[in-house]
């Protein structure tokens, strides 16, 4: 989503809605509200100018807690709803926020095929491994063998990776980010929202009640460095307090190796490249702890135009052809015959 | 008229006062084509016609098999008709199979016209029958001329240069050019739109017309015809005509409501049979800014068009009813955000995947209360192809104006007849005006999304204004502020009000019209909705001719019902009242729920329209009955 | 009993008929235990007992604000009872919030139970309150009982070795001694409840225990009670009792099916309020072979569901309004391929999320009507929780006889409400008995998968049977052979098939029975459906009392209706029918339209039940109406 | 799928249904239901073990065709019926027939689900790359631009990869193959039905009434070998009509190179791993015509237990701890009193 208009001045208070916030406390859903409600304060687009539409999940009130316009919508078809509003008025910076089983579990193929579609939006998922609303069910992000109160002996479905999703989708923009990260949480929701087509940013997000710790391994500082690379446009795939582990591919699969040892220099360690190519971002999506550590940051950010700028294309390329529609020629159609008052005896009514 | 349009030696000529006719063969054979190139000679002629098209399921079933058998029927008539006609004066069967399917519905001493040629062993055996008809005698009952179709098209094609196989593709613009010579119809409009259609293909082109005129002057030089038919013009009312298809009507219909609204049309679409031509035709009409979105599901389908009405647009999306059925929750969610949307339902043959192809009126119930919830939306029915048109307007009228979705259902059958279309003049048309709120409506600056206008609407806020920001959704909302509310006081308040908003649409539409009975004084009253009016017409006006007198009460507003039906019923009260219906009695059930008034029902689940015939036979029994009661 | 369970020191008891408790405070407070505690002592004592428990749509909003409060209400009598009670006689709240939401349904007079430390600056500020009612006098009118239950809780824990906060946490435990106390409740059975559920947390067990103790001495001690209050035994049918949630007796109904059918229970679902406890507690009994499928939607829950019972499960699946909404077409298919199928809808406050946590019953449209095509199936609704556990079987009976789904309506109100339930001996249940096919049921050996039985059920052939290989599907099939057909009239047949095989159900299942009128000379019908059994029947009950008889018909059969429903109408000719319903006259719009008979309709569509004395208001008025006309 | 059953001798006549075949003369259709009796008549499986689950779509028609048990369910929902069948009755051979439309379009979220549990099906994916029963719409599958019925002027959605979203919902054996080509398709379909766990196959379909031609770049025996790569285990990915060309990895960037050329040797070539690892895998299902070469045969083969197993597995260990279930047991509960008959006196009806 690119935000072009010209900038004025605005305080995270201009972005807060009158309402309540209604999260447990403590849930990582509040650090990610301030993170939005600040990048928006910075980005100097008026309110107005919003839509934050979601699905149904405790994420899901998110567009309550904002001034914005916003749509609370049904549960996993936000991005389909976000799609018309887009695709109808390009004006509007659209974001869709969602939770794992919203976009993943009963939403799953409207993410796909929104992201196919590239509409400029800025999809933010908040993936708690858990179903939060509806007090603790497994998800598709929970790990084999969750014990939840529908899973009592531990959960049977492998887990799916949102990204891999994202990329197998053609997506055109994916990141992942953290909620007990702030810095990284603002920066990369700002890329997000410059970029032009969809975004899909996954946020690790701590449900305290239902899941609580589930994801420490990315969130807690102390070992965070350990289990997880900050992806940086250029730089090498180095992870560890020291940043003396890297990433290496071995005629297509990956390993994690230490600098320095077995002969390995920074040279034979991955390098980062959000462009290309897609063999490279494929090869990332598959990271995944505690096999290895997993990526944050931009995955992949490329060019492609957006669907409502190819569905616009497509009108004014007809209307320069053959200039605007003509409704009586519409209704008179190809051919016509007329029936003269002397003909008409008998009505037809 | 160029002498081509007149039979040059008219053995004897009959005048009939209308004909049917049911083109027929394979799939591939071009048979709609066939039967839309006559109906369309027809019109112009200056005939009343009424079609109906039969597809089978499947796209192109294997040559010669029974169930890859299309048809195409028509009535073209010297006054205003109705129907696509009861019973077949004349079938034209390009094979064994062909005949087999639509045999029974052939009146007797009825014409069919074969094409010889594809009456092999092969073929026979592909339909089943033992023997060749054209040969057992078994056709004694009908006039039969069965003509070697194939050979004589692939003659006419000699020196155009086609492959045998290309050539032999034209053979149903042959059996065109026969059944024209026999109907005494001009082949001009024909021959035009052969120029049209090929353009660019000189060697077809020159073929189909070729093939055409050998056709028609086959007719006119063999001695199998004793006599032609002539069906005068038709009286209809002055006017400029086309001929227009329902989905197409409908198509036309929502860009002519973009165009009167100045709003731009989304229409959000999964393909299902036979909604599918709607999206199609949509996809046709870009310059109009009509944006028309193939959904990955109905359910992204409908939530798109939600969303970009929320942004302003004329949200539109349709399917048939397995699709209709997943859009019902994403339905609550349009009822509850208040937000205009048109959702179009052309019914086919159910429960389940049913008959894709067929026509059925089933999904009546499912529009009106197949939802969670209290859930209500005004529901509108086309009931003729040229319907589709109005319905469109008017369900968009609604929509804006009591901020609702508005379902509109039409159906198979509908969606693929034609019929002449006395459309209007675009200068005549009353423009849809919106208003859009752009001030804050509450105190101290505030803006109240809930807050009704006299209808019970709700403000259209557009994301983008200043001061209007607000938030929608599907959990309950408090009266006025929008506000997310569990008071219990608040819900009830809420369900009434959104109830209320619904059965005001009476107010705003037309009272209903009784038809065929000026004076009250009728025997009996006919209620029906939808496709069976065509059929319903014409029986009242054929049942009239005997003396029967029976009003025809044909309801476009199913929800709400129109505001004096209650009166209406006051009035034929100890009448009784036949609600004929291609279902169970979905409408009956309605009414009689609502009006306590104790309905008979003529149900036809069969896949295809009531013929006249059923309806006035019905009438009669019932009256028959009431007499021996008294 | 032991010293414990009788105050010691009984200033002065008051005997009462019955009393009605709400417990309530923040979702973090316990007060859902807390509730069902008092309920399981006051069953165990010999009391009835009904429930309701009334949760907020936020997991765990913010401490003391309005929208987190959970509340917990129970009705205990030394008589039958049905409702969990009008008006409350007893408050309990931990806080402001709980205070402010709750005080209107208290009685003038009430007794209400404060802790004192819950009432700070902060909790007032958040419940928007000015100042503290504690000490601004009004509570006037009220007996206020305010008591520093914090403190004392952690004083009761000094010596266990929790951390302050976890100490805290027990104060609902202070609370529920305190009002054991005042009722004179015997404390073992919660004590035992303590003994086992924190079995492994020496820690919390102590301190829970203590914390009991110190509320119930409180009472005991403190000055502030100057009379108790004691509610005798009931009178119920001699037998064993338990307490019984809705969503556990459907579950448990459910392996009751399957254990008695000798089959495996594959339950496909996808979590929803109030439907998932379902799922949760099914998923804790694989010891019975039941499989449960946290699916990735509601359709594929359906359909996997309705695979399983393809392959000889019984398929169970089931959601809320919204989840069932998308079920839609999937249950068409259902309809269609004639599998037996369980589908429950545990209603919701509607329409689209609506009120997720509360009850309503206005999916009754939805149930019998929704869905494209005609499209049949049984439809039954349990009245009460223990009544779940009759109506899972029962549904089941009816798919696998009939080769059906069956719809089976509960709500939020049954699902999470608790009675006494008589529960049944298993040796006493009838098993259900199934047969499926393994022989060719044709000529030639053919497998005829579509010939009915004299219930008009088509066999149930298992995959893996050698001879009986057939398809099934969503397409419309030939009678007796199941083969894909097009035909008109085998579409008319089988549309009318799957209808009379629906009709045919009412043969199969009880008369309908009609309560509080052995004589038949009551002066009014009150037909119901669902969970408003208990208010009705306890207004019956009431007005009996009061002179006015009230004859009460709840319906368990909404589709077919029992065969006799018509001759209870005809019998009451003339007399005033009431349809209290909680939505805007579903039923009795069914029934209108089906009896022609002129209901009147009492609705309450506010995400709670009706209270007793709505319906005997109604039920006056009516009458008087009616003699006022006279 | 495991075969495992005691074979007899079967003929494909023993497979073929009494129902005449309603395709498009011509369609590729036929060509696949005539390689699937093959293989199920040498499976020596008798028919009634088999059921053949479909979705809607002209192949969806399949299993009328079929002499087994089977399904023509609803549209997209297919996978979700096979899954509650097999979990129901594991001893059943389950076969899925659907399209790009059906597992992709509508469903593709069941299809994502689906592999992720790793219920022991097999699903063959007709990918006409084109709505055929609907006649003819753009599908997933088409490319962009592509002029259809409901796309005059083009289609603007990215078409997706059905290997990639595979891969996505981790798949345990996913597999390519062509309707013209069938050794190979009965090989793969072989292979396929030999798995334990779902097994994932697209098929390249031609419609050749809505898009002859389509996928005439991988069908045309004259073309096939430039622009196909037949995967074969352990084998270097070669290919080219004098197998003179390959693909190497540059850490991580695909690249098709010719042997021999810049000193490119065979050894540089990546070779084909089935079993090992995802990120070459991922990299796998990225190559897409005429960027690369695309792979057809088994891309993916590896182990996990099945979901039925797990199911019955957690019932079993249950069972073992705790004996079977007890009716009585669990209507009694935890607690219960008893009222005695001379405690009754007004009854509860
Ligand atoms: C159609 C439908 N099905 C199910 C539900 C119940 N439901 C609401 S939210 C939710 C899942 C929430 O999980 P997630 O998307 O991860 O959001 P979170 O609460 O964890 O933020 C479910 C199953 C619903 N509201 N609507
Ligand atoms: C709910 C529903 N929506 C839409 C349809 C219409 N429909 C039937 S098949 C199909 C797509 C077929 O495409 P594909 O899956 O690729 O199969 P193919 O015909 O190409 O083999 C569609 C849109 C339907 N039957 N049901
Ligand atoms: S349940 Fe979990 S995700 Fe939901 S608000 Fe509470 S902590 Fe947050
Ligand atoms: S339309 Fe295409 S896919 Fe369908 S049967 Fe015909 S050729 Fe095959
Ligand atoms: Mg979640
Ligand atoms: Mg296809």
């Amino acid at each position: 989503m690119s935000v072009t208009e010209q900038k004025r001045e605005y305080t995270v208070k201009d972005f807060g809605s009158d309402q309540d916030v209604r999260w447990c406390p403590g849930c990582g859903d509040y650090s990610i509200l301030s993170a939005v409600k600040k990048v928006l304060a910075e980005a100097g687009v008026p309110p107005e100018q919003y839509v934050f539409i979601s699905g149904i999940g405790c994420s899901s009130r998110f567009p309550y807690y904002m001034s914005t316009y916003g749509i609370h919508s049904i549960h996993g078809r936000a991005m389909a709803v976000a799609t018309g509003l887009k695709v109808a008025r390009p004006d509007l910076h659209t974001f869709v926020i969602t939770g794992d089983g919203d976009a993943l579990s009963i939403g799953g193929n409207h993410t796909i095929h929104t992201l196919r579609r590239n509409v400029d939006i800025t999809i933010l998922l908040f993936n708690n491994q858990i179903y939060g609303l509806t007090k603790g069910q497994y998800s598709p992000t929970s790990p084999f063998g969750k014990k939840t109160k529908s899973t009592p002996m531990g959960s049977l479905d492998q887990p799916i990776a949102p990204m891999a999703i994202a990329l197998a989708a053609e997506a055109t923009f994916m990141a992942r980010t953290i909620d007990m990260h702030p810095k990284h949480l603002m920066a990369t929701v700002k890329r997000a929202m410059e970029h032009k087509g969809t975004s899909f940013v996954e946020i690790y997000q701590n449900c305290n009640i239902f899941n609580d710790g589930a994801l420490a391994y990315a969130q807690d500082r102390k070992v965070r460095a350990e289990n997880v690379i900050e992806l940086e446009q250029g730089k090498p795939l180095l992870f560890g307090k020291d940043m003396n582990k890297g990433i290496v591919s071995e005629k297509g699969h990956l390993k994690a190796v230490r600098i320095g040892e077995d002969g390995i220099t920074e040279d034979d360690v991955l390098v980062h490249d959000e462009e290309d190519s897609e063999s490279y971002h494929a090869m990332l999506t598959r990271m995944r702890y505690p096999e290895l550590p997993e990526p944050i940051g931009v995955f992949r950010a490329i060019e492609r135009p957006t669907y409502e700028d190819l569905v616009n294309g497509q009108i004014e390329r007809v209307i320069e052809r053959k200039g605007k529609g003509d409704l009586q020629k519409l209704i008179v159609g190809r051919s016509t015959w007329e029936v003269h008052e002397d003909e008409a005896e008998a009505g037809k009514g | 008229m160029s002498l081509e349009a007149q039979p040059k030696t008219p053995k004897e000529v009959e005048e009939l006062p209308q004909v049917t006719i049911r083109f027929a063969g394979d799939s591939g054979d071009g048979m709609q084509l066939t039967g839309t190139q006559f109906t369309n000679a027809s019109a112009i002629f200056g005939n009343d016609v009424s079609t109906m098209a039969d597809f089978p399921a499947e796209i192109r079933a294997p040559a010669g098999t029974v169930y890859g058998v299309s048809g195409f029927q028509l009535q073209f008539s010297s006054s205003a008709i109705y129907t696509p006609g009861d019973v077949v004066d004349c079938l034209v069967a390009m094979n064994p199979a062909a005949l087999k399917v639509n045999l029974a519905e052939l009146k007797h001493g009825g014409v069919i016209i074969l094409n010889e040629d594809g009456f092999t062993e092969q073929t026979l055996k592909l339909a089943g029958m033992d023997r060749n008809p054209i040969k057992d005698g078994s056709l004694g009952k009908y006039t039969v001329h069965s003509i070697p179709m194939t050979q004589s098209t692939l003659r006419a094609c000699e020196e155009v240069g086609l492959t045998g196989k290309e050539a032999g593709r034209c053979k149903n613009f042959y059996a065109l050019g026969v059944v024209c010579w026999l109907y005494s119809r001009p082949l001009e409009p024909i021959l035009d739109f052969i120029e049209m259609k090929f353009k660019d293909r000189e060697q077809l082109r020159e073929a189909n017309k070729r093939v055409l005129r050998a056709g028609y002057y086959f007719g006119e030089t063999a001695e199998l015809f004793t006599r032609v038919f002539r069906v005068r013009k038709a009286h209809l009312p002055p006017g400029v005509y086309r001929e227009v298809h329902g989905n197409e009507a409908l198509a036309i219909g929502l860009i002519a409501a973009g165009q009167l609204a100045n709003k731009p049309i989304f229409y959000g679409s999964y393909p299902i049979t036979p909604a599918s031509d709607i999206l199609h035709e949509l996809a046709r009409h870009k310059q109009f800014g009509v944006k028309t979105f193939q959904a990955e599901d109905e359910i992204a389908a409908i939530c798109a068009a939600l969303g970009a009405s929320y942004g302003g647009a004329l949200g539109v999306t349709a399917s048939s009813g397995p699709g209709i059925a997943l859009k019902a929750e994403a339905l609550g969610l349009a009822v509850m955000v208040e937000l205009p949307l048109v959702v179009i339902n052309v019914q086919r043959g159910g429960p389940s995947t049913g008959l894709p192809t067929k026509v059925e009126q089933a999904d009546l119930f499912q529009a009106v209360l197949g939802r969670n919830g209290e859930c209500p939306l005004p529901v509108l029915a086309a009931r003729s192809p040229s319907d589709c048109f109005e319905v469109a307007l008017e369900a968009t009228r609604i929509a804006v104006k009591f901020m609702t979705p508005v379902m509109v259902l039409s159906d198979g059958f509908i969606a693929n007849s034609a019929e002449p279309w006395c459309f209007p003049n675009t200068g005549d048309l009353d423009p849809i005006e919106i208003e859009h709120t752009d001030e804050p409506n509450g105190e101290n600056g505030r803006f109240l999304s809930y807050k009704r206008d006299e209808w019970l609407a709700r403000p259209w806020a557009l994301p983008g204004t200043p001061g209007l920001t607000h938030r929608i959704g599907g959990l309950e909302k408090q009266d006025v502020t929008g506000n997310v509310s569990y008071d219990p006081e608040n819900h009830q308040r809420m369900v009434n009000l959104r109830q209320a908003k619904v059965d005001k649409v009476a107010e705003f539409v037309a009272e209903q019209e009784i038809m065929n009975d000026p004076d009250g004084t009728a025997e009996m009253l006919v209620v029906g909705w939808g496709s069976t009016y065509g059929a319903i017409r014409e029986s009242a006006r054929r049942l009239l001719r005997k003396g029967v007198r029976v009003a025809h009460v044909h309801l476009r507003h199913l929800n709400p019902f129109p505001r004096n039906l209650g009166a209406i019923f006051e009035k034929y009260r100890d009448r009784p009242v036949l609600v004929p219906e291609m279902n169970k009695g979905q409408l009956a059930t309605l009414l009689r729920s609502k009006y306590l008034v104790d309905t008979q029902h003529l149900e036809k689940v069969q896949g295809r329209p009531f013929t006249t015939v059923e309806i006035m036979d019905a009438a009669e029994e019932l009256l028959a009955a009431k007499g021996a009661k008294k």
